[in-house]
Formats: C-alpha cells, structure tokens, sequence
C-alpha cells in the first residue's frame, strides 16, 4: 500500500449539493489522504473508473438529495465485475428521501454492499477515524 | 446564432418550440390557445401576478412553502394540507431533481419506484412526465396561485407544460438556476434556454396572461453576500422583462444579521426598481421574496424551529413581499406534510407578532444600504462592459472571468474564486474576492471588517474560519467559533 | 409590631424562627450550623451568586427553565434530563400551589394521589413535606445552581427547609409573590414575612453564604407597562437589602415589543444599582432576568415555539443575565420534560445565533428609556411620601391609594384602577392611569400613544381592545385587532 | 325563571388565575346574564352558597393551575346536598396536570357530574351559546 492512500469522493446521480463535497475534500486532505474528488453529479461508472484508474483504497459516496436509494442500488456489483470487489464503500448524507429512522437506512445501505453508512450531518472526523481502522493505518 | 441580450424573433421561438415539445410525448398536448383560456377562467386570487399586486399595496407579506411528492394525488393532498392547515398564501409545486436535468425517462422509473414502494421515491413532481392535463388537475384543486419551483438549467419544455396547465407562477434564471443547479451545462446554453421560457412568457403577456417570473435569490444558499445575489437577480429581470415578461419577483436568502439582512432587501427592492428603469422597463411590476435560512439547518426540530423564527422575525422587521418557509425537518430529508404546516404556522405567528414594527433607521442600516448598492452598482457596470453593451454575453464572459463569481457553486462556470466569510457581526463579507470588479473602497470595507474579527477571534481568517460559518447554524450560533 | 423598613432584631428574628420552624413536622430538621458547612462544600459553578457574577464578567446569558412536580425521584430525573438534554444553566424547583398556601395537609395528599395514579398530581414539589434530608437529594444530583420558584405569600418555612437543604437562591418578595398569587392576605403581612426571609438569607450572608434573591419580575403577566414591575422590583430589592441580603435579581416579563423591552432591561439594570447604591448598599450584586412571554400562549406547538423564539431573540438583542425559558406546551399544561428540553434548546439556538447583534441606539430606544426612567421615579417617589420616608409602610398605603398598582391581579390588595393596552406598535401603555403618581408629561406620552391606536383601528379604546390585546398572542399576534 | 338569569362565577381551590375569570365576567354580563363572581380561591361551599342565595341557573368552575381534578371532586354530590342538584355545572381552564387528551379530560369531568366541559382556551362566546341552549333561552 502506497504511503498515502487514496480515497474517491464525489457526489452520486443528479445531485449537485456541492457544500459537504468541498468540506470533505478540504477535511480528508487535510487528514493527509490523497483525495480524488469528483464533485457533484457523478455516475456509478465515474466512480468505479476513477478508483480502478487512481487504485484507490475507498470510494466516499455522498448523497443529499434523496435519490440515493435509486443511485446507489448494484455500485457494489459493478465494483465486482470492475475486479474492485472488496474495495471500501461509505454513504453518508441525506440518503433517503424524507426522514426516517436511521437504523432503517443503515440497513438498506449495508443491504447494497456499503461498509459503513453515515446519518445526516456526520461530521467528518468520524469517517476520517473509522477509514483509519478499516484501512488499518 | 451567438447569445445576445435581444426579445427573440417570433419565428425562433415557433421553430424553438416545436422542437422543444416534440422532446417528450406529454408536449403534444400543449395548446397555447386552450391554455390562455384556462388561465382566463382563473380568479384574480389565484393568479400570483394579482396577489402580488395587493400584497404590496395592502403592505401584507405572503407566506409560501417549498413541496413537492412523486404521485399527483398526493402531491394534491399535500398542497391541501399546505393550504388549509398551513394557510399558505402562495403553494409550490416543487420539482424532482430528474425532471430538473430533463432526464424523464429516469423520472418516469421514479413514478413507478414510487408506487411500488408506497412513498415518494422523487424528491417533487416530475411534472412533465404527468403532461398539461394532469398537472392541471393541481391548478385546479387549489384556491391559492401555484408556482413551479424547481432548479433546471433548460426548463423549456417544464414552462410549456405547466403554464399550459395553469401555473401562474414560475421560479428561475438562466445563471440562478444553473451555477447552483448544475456541474457542465454552459452558461450559454441556460441563458439561451431561459430566454425561451422568458419569451414564453412574454408570449402569454401579449395574450394578457401575466406570469410572474421569480429569480432564485439564495443560489448556493451558503454565504452568498448580498451583492453577488443582488446582481445575479438583477441581471436575470432585465434578461426576463426584454423578453417581455411583465411581473417579476427577486429573493434573498437570509444572511443572518439583522442590519445587513434588511439593508439587503431594502437595496433589492430599490435596485431591481431601478434597473429596470434605467433599461426601459417601466411597465414591469416588481416583488420581493425572503428565504428564510438556506444553509445547513440543525437537525434537533426545536433548534430549528429557532432557525425558523428567526428567519421570521427577520422578514416582518425588514419588510419584504413573500418569505418561502423552511420545515422543522429541513436537516433530516423532504419534510411531511405536518412539518411543512408545523414551518408555515411558526413563521405566521412571529410575523404576525412582528407586524407593527420595523428595524429603526440607523447610520450602520444607512452605511450597509449605501456598500451593497455601491457593490451592485460596480459588479453590473463590468459585467456591460464585459459584454461591450450586451448583458447576456456581458454574463457569460463575467463568469469566465471571475468578475461574476458564485461561492461553492457545483457548476465549471463559476471560478469559484470569490471566498465569503462573517465579520464579527455575523454579517457577510468577502475573505478573498477572487477576480469581482470591486473599488479599493469596497474592498477596504470587507477587509477591515474581517481584521476585526481575526483579531476578536485571535486567529488568521482562513479556509477553517469558513468552514466554522459554514458549520455554524447547525451548531447553534451565527458566527463560527475556533474549535 | 408596626411594618417598618428596618433589619430586624436579632431576637425577633429568633423568636419568629422558632415559631415558623415548630409549623410542620419537617420544621425540626432545620439546623443552621448544618446547612451553612453543606452550603460551603459546594462548588462555585453549584452556587447562584458565582455563577451570575461569573455570568456578568464573561457577558454571558443564563438559561433557566420552570419545572417541578410532586414525586421526588421523579423530580430529580427532571431536572436531569434539563441539565443534561437541555444544558440549563440554572435548574428550578417550582413549588406547587398547596405549598404555596402553606396548605400541607393537602400536599401530602398531593403526594399521596400522585403516588397512587402514577403520575404527578400537583403543579410542582411540595418541598416542606419533603423536608431538608430529601430536598438535599435535589441538590446532590445536580451540577448547576437550583432555585426555589414559587408564589407563596408566606414563604417563611418554605425558606427554611430548602435553604437548609442547600438550594442557593429563592425567587419571590412580599409584594411580587403575594398581589398576583393571592387573594386576601395582607400587604403587612406578605411584606413582614418576606422580611424574615430575606433576614434569613442575611443570617446566611453572615455566615459567609450569599443566597441570591430574585423578585418576580413579570407580576400577573399580563399587559403590565415596565415601569410598574421595575417600581415593584426595585422597591423589593431595597426591603430585602435592608434585611442583609447580598445578591439581588430583578427581573421582567416580556411585553412583545422589542424597543420597549430593550429600554426595560436596560433601565431595570440601571435604576436597581441607582436606587441600592443611593439608599446605601452598594456592596449588593444585582442582575437581570427576561422572562419570556408570560401572558396566554398559542396552542399550537409551531406557534408557541415562535413565541419562545421572540423571548430568545429579544433576550440577545436587549441583553440580559439570565432567561426564564418557557416551553410548547405552555398553553396546555405542565409541560413534560422533553417540552420543557425543546425550549432551552429552541431558546439556546436564537440567542447564540445572535449573541454577535444587539439593539440599535436611536432616539426611539432612548425616549423609552427615558420614559421608563421618569415613571419609575415618579412612582418611587410618591411611595416614599406616603410611607412619610419607609418605604415597608409607604408599600402599603400605596397599593391602598392604587398609587402602586398591578393590572388584573387577584389580590383583594391591588386596586386594579389602572388600565394598560397595546400602542400602534404593541407597546404597553396606560389606557386608564387610575390613580398612580405620575406626571402630566408622563401622562401626555401614554394618552398620545393611545389615540394613535384608536385612529389607525378607528375605534375608541376601552375594555374590549384590551380583552382583544389579552388574546392577541394566543390568536398569532402583539396587539389585538377589532374583531 | 326571572328576565335576567343568573350565573355564579369562580376560579376553584388554590387557584389564582385571574385573568381568564375577569374576561368571562365581562363577555357574560356584556351577554345579558347577571354575573356573581367569586373571583379567584373558591371553594366548593362558597360556589354552592352563592348559588343557593342567588337562585343562580348555573355554575361556572374555572380551574387553571392544574389541581382541577382534585379540587372538584364532590361537587355535584355537595350540590345535592344542598338542595340544588340538577343546577347546571360548567368547568374550564387547564383542568387537569400536562398536556393530556381532551377526551380523557372531559370523561373525567363528566364523571364527576359537569354537564359541560371545556377545553383549554375556549373562547367565552362557545360557551355563552351552549348556555343559552341549555337554558332553553
Ligand atoms: C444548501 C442546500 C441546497 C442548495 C445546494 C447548493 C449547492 N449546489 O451545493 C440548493 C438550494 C441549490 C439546494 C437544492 C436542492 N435541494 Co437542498 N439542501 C441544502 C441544505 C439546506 C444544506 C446542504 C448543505 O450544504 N449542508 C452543509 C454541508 C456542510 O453539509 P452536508 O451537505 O450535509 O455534508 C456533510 C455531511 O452530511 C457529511 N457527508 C456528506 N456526504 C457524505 C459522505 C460520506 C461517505 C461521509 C462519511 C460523510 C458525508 O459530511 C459533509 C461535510 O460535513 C440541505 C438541508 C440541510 N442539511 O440543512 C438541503 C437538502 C439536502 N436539499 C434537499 C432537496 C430536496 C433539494 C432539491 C431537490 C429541491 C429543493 N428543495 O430545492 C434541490 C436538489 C438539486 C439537486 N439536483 O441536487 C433535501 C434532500 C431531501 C432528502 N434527502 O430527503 C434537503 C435535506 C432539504 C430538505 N429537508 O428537503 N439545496
Ligand atoms: C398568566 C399565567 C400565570 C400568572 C397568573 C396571574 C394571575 N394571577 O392571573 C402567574 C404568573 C401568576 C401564574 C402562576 C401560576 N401558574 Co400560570 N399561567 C399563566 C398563563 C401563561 C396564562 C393564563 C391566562 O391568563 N390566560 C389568558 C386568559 C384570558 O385565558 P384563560 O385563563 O385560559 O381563560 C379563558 C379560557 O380558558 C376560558 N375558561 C377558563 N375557565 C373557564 C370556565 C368555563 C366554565 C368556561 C366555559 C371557560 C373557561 O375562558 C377564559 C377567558 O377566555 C397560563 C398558560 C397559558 N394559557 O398560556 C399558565 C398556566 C395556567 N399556569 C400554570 C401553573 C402551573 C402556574 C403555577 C402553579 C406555577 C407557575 N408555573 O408559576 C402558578 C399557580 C399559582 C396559583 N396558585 O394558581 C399552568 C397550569 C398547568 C396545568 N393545568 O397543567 C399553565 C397552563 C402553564 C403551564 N403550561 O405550565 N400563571
């Protein structure tokens, strides 16, 4: 593993909230990760290729808008086919469409194959922390 | 054919339009003639150009919510509840983001994923997908204007179908609805795009339909100072009313600080008035629109509820025509319908509360007043000259250039290069201003007031010092404190 | 013995305790030498005076909310969940009303039901029942200072027992706590027995232990013009430093209006330091407090919040020391804990949202205070006459004479001959100044204020604008408009 | 029954609420009905020896602070005691502690013997009218 990871970010589907997308490259650079943001409105295929191009260690994918459900449904599957199977997958923002118990969605995300789900307004310090165990660094 | 600042050519727009609506099977039923009728057949109070009207005259300010759900009866259930519970002056129909990129086909598995599922799966009502008819049924069920609110960088086909339907209210711009809309769409094109709806509109004022045309105050809804807002909407009116659109409302997202908030909407009013003016377009009616906070919220509903009230109390003590309401829900997702009238109620007591009295008349008011249009006044005048004359290349060559500049904008057309951040007050001033035409004077005037702060807070101003704005609201204060 | 305004005797004081003490079972496990070395393993951040010192010199504003009910544990894991859900600064411990009436037999009854139907019975905790062990459980499961709230005319037992038990500051005085709490009892008597307590807390004082002593600002809560709280507080303050007591709060009820209210806090600040400093006890701490909206709340849990919120933001912008939080549930009933939760926080959101912002000074906000400055004066003034120099005595005749008077207040004591209404800007004025000492200046400016009113609703005003004012928050607005 | 029929007014038990009870005296007298008001601090004996002396039609019982339920409990019974049992009997305010159900609220009280009960808040003009129709005026 190179001395500094890589992680991709980026918005998925139609969703342009660009705010959280600045703020978690500003933070996770910060954090001394290499950050390969994508910004808003980015596709499962963007996604993938940039973290096969780049060998990222995880893909940060937000989602505010509340079309997260449709946009992320089969990203684990095609990470597999990608031969990126067992690669990191985080989801936070507002990844539902209204308010709803969080447990419900962390279950739904896990459900698609993310490894860890964040609710609204997470601040980033946690994920930088929890990428660190994962990542075992 | 090159951008310029123009009313179009009748035979453009009939070419235009019949491309536009041959976009999706639904614009078949549009009918120009049918529609004028309809909107003939509506009362003065359900038509927002009227409503409007009396407001101002009357010195009332109208309350609107934000709403919009995925199946036609229940976004109608909504509007009710919005309208009887709430006692909404004013209803959205607030647009999917699918249908907001034009992309109907993903819009339409949305309908389907929706019914399915039992709940909204869309984030508002792919209106074009449900076409003139069913949309109409909206207008219909409904004894309060309803407007199109939405985000679409080229709304051409979305105008033609819900003002066929009987919208009298439509909500955009060419740079409002495209800098914090969208990521790789030209400037060019929105402008262009939005010339049509404009003249679309300007079409059913010849027929004597006025529609009213609201430009997107808040834009990225995080730290826009007022100036940047103020010029943005000002320049999408004089686009609009060249094309001859007769009534036109612009917004302002709430800052926060009191003294700057009603400075910003006392200048916006002044401003567009004279603008408009000054270009020839006198017969234009003129509102104002207040959107109470458009950053993060606090996730806690009682916190928010502050939020809330504030932005209330800011609008009553300012004056402004029309506030659009946030919900107890905003940090969480799309409010119900409970939380949406739980906003409207909360607002109309502080602002009933508020009504007899206003922000005094004070030097600081005086001296905000006198930056922000001082600012406005700079900004446009590089902008025409950017554009040799032209407004509209004036607009795309600005953005180019950074002399417009939109801050966290997801969209390559901003430089992004502009950074906000409070002064000591909380009001919003620039760290970095990037490429803005601005004088020395101005510029002095944002840097001393950020000293200030660096020097209370014993710290660099910095891009952590706007991260801690950014953050602030829903932390529970204004100003961003060092952590 | 005839009411004067002298520090008792030693031996009075002595004799009175014994008396007092022997009322109620509970009365025995006073012990004073006990309680002051409890009192003095106390941190600083537990007791009332540091932290409102400590308050002042940071410029900080406390929140405060009211809560009690009948069973102690119960009562215990309320003020917990407001300490930790909440983050109140002070925590209270409102006493219920048959302990307010020294009705003991029927508190212990309270209890009794209360333990019997599972839920709290009585409108707050019977603490004299309770007695000093338990009480101290209170104030060993807490981290801030707590406060005894009450409205008992007779509060000498009550005082005993509680500040034995360790509570570090008791609201209430002899005027304040008995014109809107009671019916018929005396002045005379009110005043001599909150001389005992206020004698009491001076025992402690001695003794090293400064209680703070806090008067009840907001009076019946309803439409009361500043000047006639901040005469009732003031005059309560000099009785209570007379006695010995050293730490002293004076506090308002909001009227809606933000200039008046600012004015108030301002001048309540100013002339309670004038008037101690001027009568010789300089060395007295005084601070502030805000009551939010004390009169009839919307039911509406969205509308009450924006009431809360109002309270919250006139608190940051006027400036004060501490806030008396009310919650959502106001109009309903005791308000549960998590109601009680949504109010602090509500309330915490506005006022550091604007805690950077502050009333503007205009002439306005200084002919108000000026107003507010003269009437107090006035009525001080005249107080002092008729008591021919002691103002215990001159207390009395006043309230006799209605030259001190209270509106809508169910004691036999107050005349009611004074009327207040709203002004055009929902300032609180006198409709009919029945017979309180004030000046033709003074007159004129109330008399002006209301005509305004009357020619703008183009009525004449009289009793039914007032009922109309007493509605109005409760209907979503300040001031009433005909019907 | 006599031109001007007569009311008996007050607030119950230890409460002081005073406000509420001066209102109701002005909207009922401005109605035409002759108003005996107790005022605040009323307790049974004196609700039904005003009513008793002044042949009153009906009794109205405000309770604000919460100890309602405690408070009226037996006046129905005390009522026929004394020789008035079917007078009518009102009550209104905040009659019971926190915010519960009106429906609870009202069963309780009409369990009690109050023929009509109120909840928080009712404007005066509810209740003048109800009065009228039961009095068959
Ligand atoms: C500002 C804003 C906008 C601006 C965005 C400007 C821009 N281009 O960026 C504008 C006005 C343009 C806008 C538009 C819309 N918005 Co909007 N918007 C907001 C708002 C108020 C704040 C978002 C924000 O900037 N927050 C501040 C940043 C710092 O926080 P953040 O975005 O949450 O990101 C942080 C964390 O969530 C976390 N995080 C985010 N992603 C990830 C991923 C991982 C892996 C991790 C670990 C952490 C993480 O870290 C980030 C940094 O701290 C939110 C509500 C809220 N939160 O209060 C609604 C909200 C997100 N919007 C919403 C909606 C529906 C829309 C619109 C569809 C319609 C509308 N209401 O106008 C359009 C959508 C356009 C589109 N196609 O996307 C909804 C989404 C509903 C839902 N999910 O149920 C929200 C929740 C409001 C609401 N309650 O209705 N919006
Ligand atoms: C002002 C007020 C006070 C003032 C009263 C001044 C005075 N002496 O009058 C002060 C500050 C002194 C006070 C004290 C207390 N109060 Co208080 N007070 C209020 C408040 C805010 C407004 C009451 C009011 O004046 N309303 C305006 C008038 C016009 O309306 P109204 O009283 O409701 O009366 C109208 C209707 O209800 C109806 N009505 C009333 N009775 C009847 C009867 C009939 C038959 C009919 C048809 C109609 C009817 O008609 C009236 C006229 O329109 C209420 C909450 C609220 N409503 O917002 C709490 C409230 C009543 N108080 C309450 C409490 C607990 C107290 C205290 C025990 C403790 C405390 N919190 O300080 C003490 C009690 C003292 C005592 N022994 O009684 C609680 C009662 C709780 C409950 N029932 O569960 C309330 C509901 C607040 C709360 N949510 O905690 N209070």
């Amino acid at each position: 593993m190179p001395r500094t990871t890589t992680i991709v970010l980026g918005v998925i589907g139609a969703d342009v909230h660009a705010v959280g997308n600045k703020i978690l490259e500003m933070t996770f650079s910060d954090a001394g990760f290499k950050v390969v943001n994508l910004g808003v409105m980015v596709s499962q295929e963007e996604f993938i290729n940039a973290a096969v191009e780049t060998d990222a260690a995880a893909i940060l994918v937000s989602s505010l808008y509340g079309h997260g459900e449709m946009d992320c449904r089969g990203l684990r599957e095609k990470c597999r086919e990608s031969g990126i199977g067992k690669i990191l997958l985080y989801a936070g923002g507002n990844l539902v469409v209204g308010k709803r118990t969080f447990s419900q969605v962390e279950a739904m995300y896990r459900e698609m194959g993310f490894d860890r789900v964040y609710p609204p307004g997470v601040m980033p310090d946690v994920a930088i922390a929890d990428l660190r165990k994962d990542l075992g660094l | 054919m090159a951008l310029e600042n123009r009313k179009w050519e009748q035979t453009l727009l009939e070419e235009s339009r019949r491309q536009v609506l041959a976009g999706w099977p639904t614009g078949r039923e549009v009918d120009l003639e049918d529609a004028m009728n309809y909107h003939r057949s509506l009362g003065q109070e359900r038509i927002s150009y009227h409503k409007l009207r009396r407001g101002q005259q009357e010195g009332v300010t109208f309350l609107q919510p934000r709403a919009g759900v995925a199946l036609l009866d229940e976004h109608i259930n909504l509007l009710n509840s919005l309208e009887h519970q709430g006692a909404a002056d004013f209803l959205p129909t607030t647009i999917d983001s699918y249908t907001r990129l034009n992309r109907y086909q993903e819009a339409d598995r949305g309908i389907e994923e929706s019914k399915a599922a039992g709940r909204s799966m869309l984030n508002g009502l792919p209106a074009v997908n449900y076409g003139v008819k069913n949309c109409r049924r909206i207008v219909a069920a409904t004894g309060v204007p309803v407007q199109i609110r939405h985000g679409t960088p080229d709304a051409r086909l979305l105008a033609e179908i819900t003002l066929a339907a009987g919208f009298t209210d439509f909500e955009g711009g060419g740079i409002s609805y495209n800098i914090p809309y969208a990521k790789n769409i030209s400037l060019q094109q929105s402008l262009s795009d939005w010339q049509y709806v404009d003249r679309l509109c300007g079409l059913y004022a010849e027929g004597g339909i006025i529609i009213n045309r609201e430009m997107f105050g808040p834009l990225t809804g995080t730290l826009v100072p007022p100036f940047i807002s103020h010029a943005v909407g000002i320049i999408e009116a004089l686009l609009a009313a060249e094309q001859g659109v007769r009534s036109i409302a612009v917004g302002y997202g709430q800052g926060g600080n009191l003294i700057q908030d009603t400075a910003a909407l006392r200048t916006l009013r002044r401003l567009a008035r004279h603008y408009l003016d000054r270009f020839g377009y006198q017969d234009v009616f003129v509102s104002t629109v207040f959107h109470q906070w458009m950053g993060g919220f606090p996730q806690d509903e009682a916190r928010a509820f502050g939020v809330i009230a504030w932005g209330a109390a800011t609008a009553a003590l300012a004056g402004v025509d029309k506030v659009i309401v946030k919900t107890p829900h905003e940090a969480l997702g799309v409010p119900t319908a409970e939380a949406n009238v739980a906003g409207l109620l909360c607002t109309r007591q502080v602002m009933r509360m508020l009504a007899e009295q206003n922000v005094q008349a004070t030097q600081r008011l005086a001296d905000e007043e006198q930056v922000i249009e001082r600012e406005v006044g700079e900004v446009i005048a590089a902008v025409l000259d950017l554009g040799e004359g032209d407004l509209a290349a004036g607009v795309v060559r600005s953005f180019a250039a950074g002399v417009l500049d939109v801050p966290f904008a997801p969209s390559r057309c901003a430089k992004g290069a502009m950074m906000p951040v409070r002064d000591l007050r909380g009001a919003i001033r620039l760290l970095h201003p990037g490429n803005l035409p601005l004088s020395r004077e101005t510029l002095d005037w944002h840097r001393l007031k950020i000293e200030e702060r660096g020097r209370e807070e014993r710290r660099e101003p910095d891009f952590r010092m706007v991260i801690d704005d950014i953050y602030a609201i829903s932390k529970g204060m204004l100003v961003g404190k060092p952590r």
